[in-house]
């Protein structure tokens, strides 16, 4: 492959650029749709050129995103989108590789590449577009739901259950740069993903995204979301990343944490021909 | 290095060919295990009926895998008097029986080693020259300084010693002149290197016995040639990271054994519907669940096959060989590169764990190509257009003007996800067509007549079971008995018309498989019009399908 | 509840049946939908040739989904004028079209709506009475007030008003008396209320289309009889849950759809090994992958019958129709529980999804009864004996002295691990033996003979495609065309004896199903033997396969 | 299902009536000898009848241990453990659940359930034989191994990555019961299993257990354990706890944590019968 440098360009693409001519399956209202305009507005001001850069997703309404821009793009299985995004980046060190989808895409089924993604350290930059329900499937709770949520007919009592604290999982598994945006800040999420982007490593944006269809009272989020992890202060020590969680009352938003882990190792430049291999075989 | 290791080496050096597998018990480490030989001065890529020399050190658990070690009259059994009786189990077939002081023997060595010592006896009692063995040594433990390796030649001597007593074991005759640049090597080994020579530079790995070789050994060699490798969380992961490089651009592997592929079937069903190639090594074993992992077993056929959920059309390959790994692990790279689907190669723990010593195999020019799109002005690319062979052209993330979204949903030419009826009928009769309307050539299958080419009788196999019908076939021909073998190499597609050609005239069928379904014989039911008089010969592992047994099946007919 | 949902209902009240299916756009909530509605004095659980009569309140994106809504001349379109044109590919047919500006009728009344003035208007068109359509609104906007009852009472009768104008379309005979105790149910539905009286008490869950309602009833109506439903993180999770539940002896189920079933298969093989029983309902929807989450299609017969990696023999089930999801959801747990298998039950979403009026189903005997085991004094416990039929009594925690441990690597009869041949093959001998053995009784196909029995040619079907061949049987038998349906209830292990018994006399065979690769036809190939002349009709979804299809493939012959 | 009480009897269950009489496979010197002998120490202490307690295990070495004591066991399939014990317990919540299985099968694999389980809250004890290393498959990295560790083929310049956090991503996930012993310690190990079964909801007990043939320097893990956190000194209140992992080496053991999380709910007492519910369907 070529290594052409995604460095920021002439200025010339704009966040329209970005956009492919596919009209969204959403919702109307759908926190989703911000989210895609961050995005786009993200890439523009990378001035990623934008056959290398791609967009990986897993299944749900959010997953829906790739095909909504108009880069490179990966619509794939529930779950499965960051260990495709892994083995891209990992064949592909030249592109910018951006992986989204749902909190159920994310943190359920896929909960175990999220680990593993967060310690792998490759570098990529995954957006969350956190609900706290499965809204393509019409409204299950998902990890992120509170346990006395009876808005879903496969828990009419509540999941019962403690939600998933995305950003402590992530902070504890290795997660090398933390952030939360809101899609009703929209620009401030801009600045959350251009951030991610361009800081090594693996990445999380959770963006809390309402989901107006299954969980109108997200409405009012607006009101309970506040900026105050400010991108300049973000904590570059873990301690301190751990105490601010301890008080976030997961409303919070901005950057939480930058790390300096080791990012995952490129290949290797090719050494050897498959000739000078085959001599191990000889007798 | 175990003795058995340093035995074929030395038989190679030699001039001979030969074979080694090994079993070991249930201990993770440490208990029983035997090593199990075959030499010959041609080529060998299976065992025999019987085992015509057993030396046993220790009779610690023999009754778990003495079916495992056939033996018949014309054996000879070595063995440690201090070790007790022989047990009633080994003494079923009537062996010759010659005790030798083993530990004794070894004892009088300074820094003596029974196994030293039975390497000696044994490569005396064979024929085998002792230069070759010391030629070995001398490498093996060339880190380990000059009193080491006195200390085993003196034991192979003091072994060679005791060989005099030992009567009718067979010995080989001496190589005339030693064959030029062979290989040792085992089948996983081999598809190691196939899937490099296929253009294979990113791989994604989870290890699982008895596939980890695969993985370990293209760890540092894919590294070499400039390919990256991945240790996955689990193979939901390897499959999908592989998935990714591939979209990338970058021929992708991963190897896995039965619980590993059921856990990759969901993704490979997104490489089909989004036509993403993706080659996997499954090297099977006994089943099902985690059934018997160090042991072969050919029943992983039923879900290669028919394992993706959906209409959902990939191939399936089988190498024929611990050789054949090789060019089959290469082919199979090629196959999914060209019609942009994911391969499953079934290779088997008797084969990928076995070494050989082969003739240096060729260098073929099945190098995976992939065809590329590149942008027209005017024109919007379309990632799965409707075309003729039903292959359409793949743009890699860097080609300009050729941005899409690669999709799991049913699409429209364009990529976008569709419901209508028509869309997906188009993209399922593509998908379908490419498979079906490529030309396979003559890989398809290994196709070999023994005796005379008009016969009515003919045996389809695949995997490492070819080998010894390969044998069998050669024995049947000796006694008159002319037969024609079709080793299918693609198991997946059907190919109704090759297959049609293949058995013209044909009117007895023996299918041979090991395992307990005979999964490969409803498929070919399922698939192909088959002979009047059709028989099977199926059986589970561990035991391996012996070719007297062979033999015997083909005799019911005659 | 939407106007499609009052028609039925209201219908069923008027002493009729019906079925209600709906085809929805790809936008998650709002974008174009239609409800396709049967309704008939006879029980009907699929939909007939063409619809006779289409009200469009709204033309936008009719393209979409035009090929789902099959018209003829004879069928009447009402459309407003206020949406323009009837769309090309609705005129193609040359039906009657009768403009009629629902909107600005519902405008002229107060709190007037659309759905209801349409909704008037089929209930006057179609001789539904009004009294019907009254009463299931009373009970459905019991909670909106009077206000809003007399507001869709008036649009509807200004909407039977403007009935009048309409000819051609047929009406319906009205009942004679209302028949007793009949339900209105969809088969997710009855597939969980089958599977409690099968005795099912634990489920674990994952959400996927269009398997949730089963999921989704099951939730409420599992507690109130003291079982409990476990929402998992996954399928990995969901099934092997539900074989934790079901190794604490509580009959377990799950429900899911392909993508869902892909990652369900290590675990069910795990099920074969350790003899765990469990039930999974698979609603079949369009692959592969991801496919189309929302219409019906049977292309997971494959990965269902094959899709578990080694010899992992195991059950697989298909209902018949709406009605049948009870029965044979009920029976799929009776057959896991007394052989301590793994089943698939293959239901799909036409079937899964739509509503039907249906006689209130018979109770039946059929409960899942695990044979237990009971410690005997100084006989230790085997958990795998090796029995006559193949069963072996099962002991559940709590039972003293009869602790053991379940596993899936191959075992001795007592459960330990074994690489032994003879195990091996015991075992997978006894696994495969108490599938065979079993008696299966008639349950394992439904059988039908149409004109007389006198007749060679048959139809083997399964699914919710039997209702359409049953159909189109019925009418090629008014035609004097004769012929014998088998619709196959147990879809694996094979039947060979009772198929030998079904077929005699049988010299043409027509295989109907619902996907590309003809699947059906190739397992039926694999397993039995099939009459000399077979033809398939095999279509993937998303259009249903209508009768008059269905006959035509039966006239090619005759 | 009868619900007998899993409680204390009249102690005349020793240790020994807790192992079976199969021969364990391991290596000799292998760490988990001690841990099979702590699980039946710990059983004979908590006198529970051998028929109402389970054994849920993965695969791997370690997953080895159900059928070598003499209670119920399943051992089961790589990496899924968890859920069997989960469905186990939730079905016949009157048994005695414990789960067992190596780090490989628990971090890896199964590392979706690791953290669902935490947060599900399900009464059931996880003791994770924590050797680093895949033992069962001749020694790959594992997720708790460190990054350059070069011991495997498959990794031969070490597996490059964090290592996984068993603790942190513990109590990030939300366990109810968080410790840590080491097999050369088996009393201690006892005690913490002891502790563990009897705290309501999820317990975590990682049970570092040398693998002498693939990590043989495991053996100095004598002399860098150290037992820091007394039992009776647990923390009850998160942030306590996590300032503690701040500041642990790998290799403090004790109880780190005891929560009050509220426990996975019982199913309902029946309270219909079938045709009640069939009356929903009537028209
Ligand atoms: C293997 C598998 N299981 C289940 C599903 C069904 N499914 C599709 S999307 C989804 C959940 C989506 O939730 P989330 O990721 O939060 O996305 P949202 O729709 O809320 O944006 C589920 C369960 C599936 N497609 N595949
Ligand atoms: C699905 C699947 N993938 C891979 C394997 C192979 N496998 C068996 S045990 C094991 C790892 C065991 O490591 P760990 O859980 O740490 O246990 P240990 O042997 O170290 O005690 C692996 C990868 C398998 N059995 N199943
Ligand atoms: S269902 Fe919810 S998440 Fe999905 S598109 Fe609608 S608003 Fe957005
Ligand atoms: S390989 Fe390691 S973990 Fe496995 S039994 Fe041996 S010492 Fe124990
Ligand atoms: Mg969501
Ligand atoms: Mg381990």
């Amino acid at each position: 492959m070529d290594a052409k440098p995604a460095t920021p360009g002439t200025g010339s693409l704009k966040a329209q650029d970005y956009k492919s001519d596919l009209k969204p399956v959403w919702c109307p209202g759908c926190g989703d749709f911000a989210v895609l305009s961050a995005i786009t507005k993200a890439l523009a001001e990378l001035q990623v050129p934008r056959e290398d850069a791609a967009v990986v997703s897993g299944i749900g309404c959010s997953s829906r995103i790739p095909a909504y821009t108009s880069v490179y793009g990966f619509h794939s299985i529930h779950g499965r989108a960051l260990p495709i995004a892994t083995g891209l980046k990992a064949a592909r060190p030249d592109l910018t590789v951006l992986c989204a989808g749902g909190d159920g895409d994310g943190f359920s089924i896929g909960g175990n590449h999220f680990i593993h993604a967060c310690r792998r350290n490759v570098d990529l930059t995954y957006i969350v577009m956190d609900n706290e329900v499965y809204g393509m499937t019409k409204g299950q709770a998902s990890p992120t739901t509170e346990p006395d949520w009876t808005g879903s007919k496969l828990t009419p009592e509540g999941p019962g259950v403690a939600p998933f604290q995305p950003l402590e999982i992530a902070l504890s598994a290795g997660a090398n740069f933390i952030a939360r945006g809101f899609s009703g800040d929209p620009n401030f999420v801009v600045r959350l993903i251009v951030e991610a982007v361009r800081h090594p490593g693996f990445s999380l944006v959770q963006v809390l995204s309402p989901c107006v269809t299954f969980r109108p009272e997200q409405r009012a989020w607006k009101e309970t979301t506040h900026a105050d992890w400010a991108p300049e202060n973000a904590s570059t020590d873990r301690r301190e990343a751990f105490l601010k969680l301890l008080d976030d009352d997961g409303f919070t938003t901005g950057v939480l944490y930058k790390g300096r882990n080791p990012v995952f190792a490129p290949p290797h430049p090719s050494s050897a021909n498959l000739a000078d291999l085959e001599k191990g075989f000889a007798l | 290095m175990t003795a058995g290791q340093i035995l074929v080496d030395a038989a190679a050096r030699a001039g001979w060919y030969g074979l080694m597998a090994r079993s070991l018990g249930p201990q993770i480490r440490g208990g029983e295990s035997a090593a199990l030989l075959r030499l010959s001065p041609q080529p060998v890529q299976s065992a025999d009926d019987f085992y015509d020399l057993m030396v046993a050190v220790d009779w610690g658990n023999i009754e778990r895998f003495a079916s495992e070690l056939p033996l018949h009259a014309a054996s000879v059994i070595i063995t440690d008097p201090s070790q007790g009786e022989v047990p009633p189990i080994m003494r079923a077939a009537a062996p010759r029986i010659v005790p030798v002081p083993l530990k004794d023997v070894a004892k009088e060595v300074t820094g003596g080693r029974v196994n030293m010592v039975a390497l000696g006896l044994i490569a005396a009692a064979i024929g085998l020259p002792e230069d070759a063995v010391i030629d070995v040594l001398r490498q093996v433990l060339a880190k380990k300084g000059a009193d080491a390796l006195d200390a085993s030649i003196a034991s192979l001597r003091a072994g060679a010693a005791q060989a005099a007593a030992i009567e009718g074991v067979p010995t080989l005759a001496p190589a005339g002149k030693v064959p030029d640049g062979r290989w040792s090597i085992t089948g996983n080994e081999a598809a190691g290197l196939g899937a490099l020579r296929g253009g294979v530079r990113f791989v994604a790995a989870y290890p699982i016995t008895p596939a980890t070789e695969v993985l370990e050994w293209l760890a540092p060699n894919l590294a070499k040639v400039g390919g990256t490798l991945v240790q996955a969380e689990d193979e939901l992961a390897s499959i999908t990271m592989c998935l990714g490089g591939s979209f990338g651009g970058v021929p992708s592997l991963t190897a896995t054994s039965g619980p590993g592929l059921a856990l990759m079937t969901e993704a490979l069903g997104l490489g089909v519907a989004s036509e993403t190639p993706v080659v996997v090594v499954n090297v099977m074993r006994g089943g099902p669940s985690t059934g018997i992992p160090t042991k072969s077993e050919q029943s992983d056929l039923n879900i290669a096959v028919y394992g993706l959920h959906g209409d959902a059309p990939h191939i399936v390959t089988a190498p024929t060989s611990i050789a054949d790994c090789l060019f089959t692990a290469q082919w199979s790279v090629y196959l999914a590169e060209s019609l942009q689907v994911p391969t499953i190669m079934l290779s088997d723990q008797a084969m990928g764990q076995s070494r050989a010593i082969i003739d240096k195999p060729a260098d073929l020019a099945f190098v995976g190509k992939r065809l590329r799109a590149e942008a027209t002005e005017g024109v919007p690319y379309q990632r799965y257009a409707v075309t003729a062979d039903g292959v359409s052209p793949m743009a890699v993330p860097g080609t300009r003007g050729c941005e899409y979204t690669a999709d799991g949903l049913e699409h429209s030419p364009r990529g976008t996800p569709s419901t209508q009826a028509q869309h997906h009928t188009d993209q399922l009769d593509k998908r379908q067509r490419k498979l079906t309307a490529f030309d396979y050539g003559d890989a398809w299958a290994h196709h070999e007549t023994f005796g005379t080419t008009e016969t009515d009788l003919a045996v389809i196999t695949f995997g490492s079971v070819t080998e010894p019908v390969r044998e069998a076939l050669s024995r049947a021909a000796e006694d008159g008995i002319s037969c024609r073998l079709i080793a299918l190499r693609l198991l997946s597609p059907a190919q109704p018309k090759r297959m049609a050609a293949a058995l013209d005239g044909i009117k007895r069928l023996l299918v041979v498989e090991q395992n307990h379904m005979a999964q490969f014989h409803a498929l070919l039911r399922a698939y192909y019009d088959l002979p009047p008089s059709v028989k099977t010969l199926h059986r589970p592992g561990p035991l391996a399908l012996r070719p007297h047994e062979i033999v015997a099946a083909l005799g019911d007919w005659t």
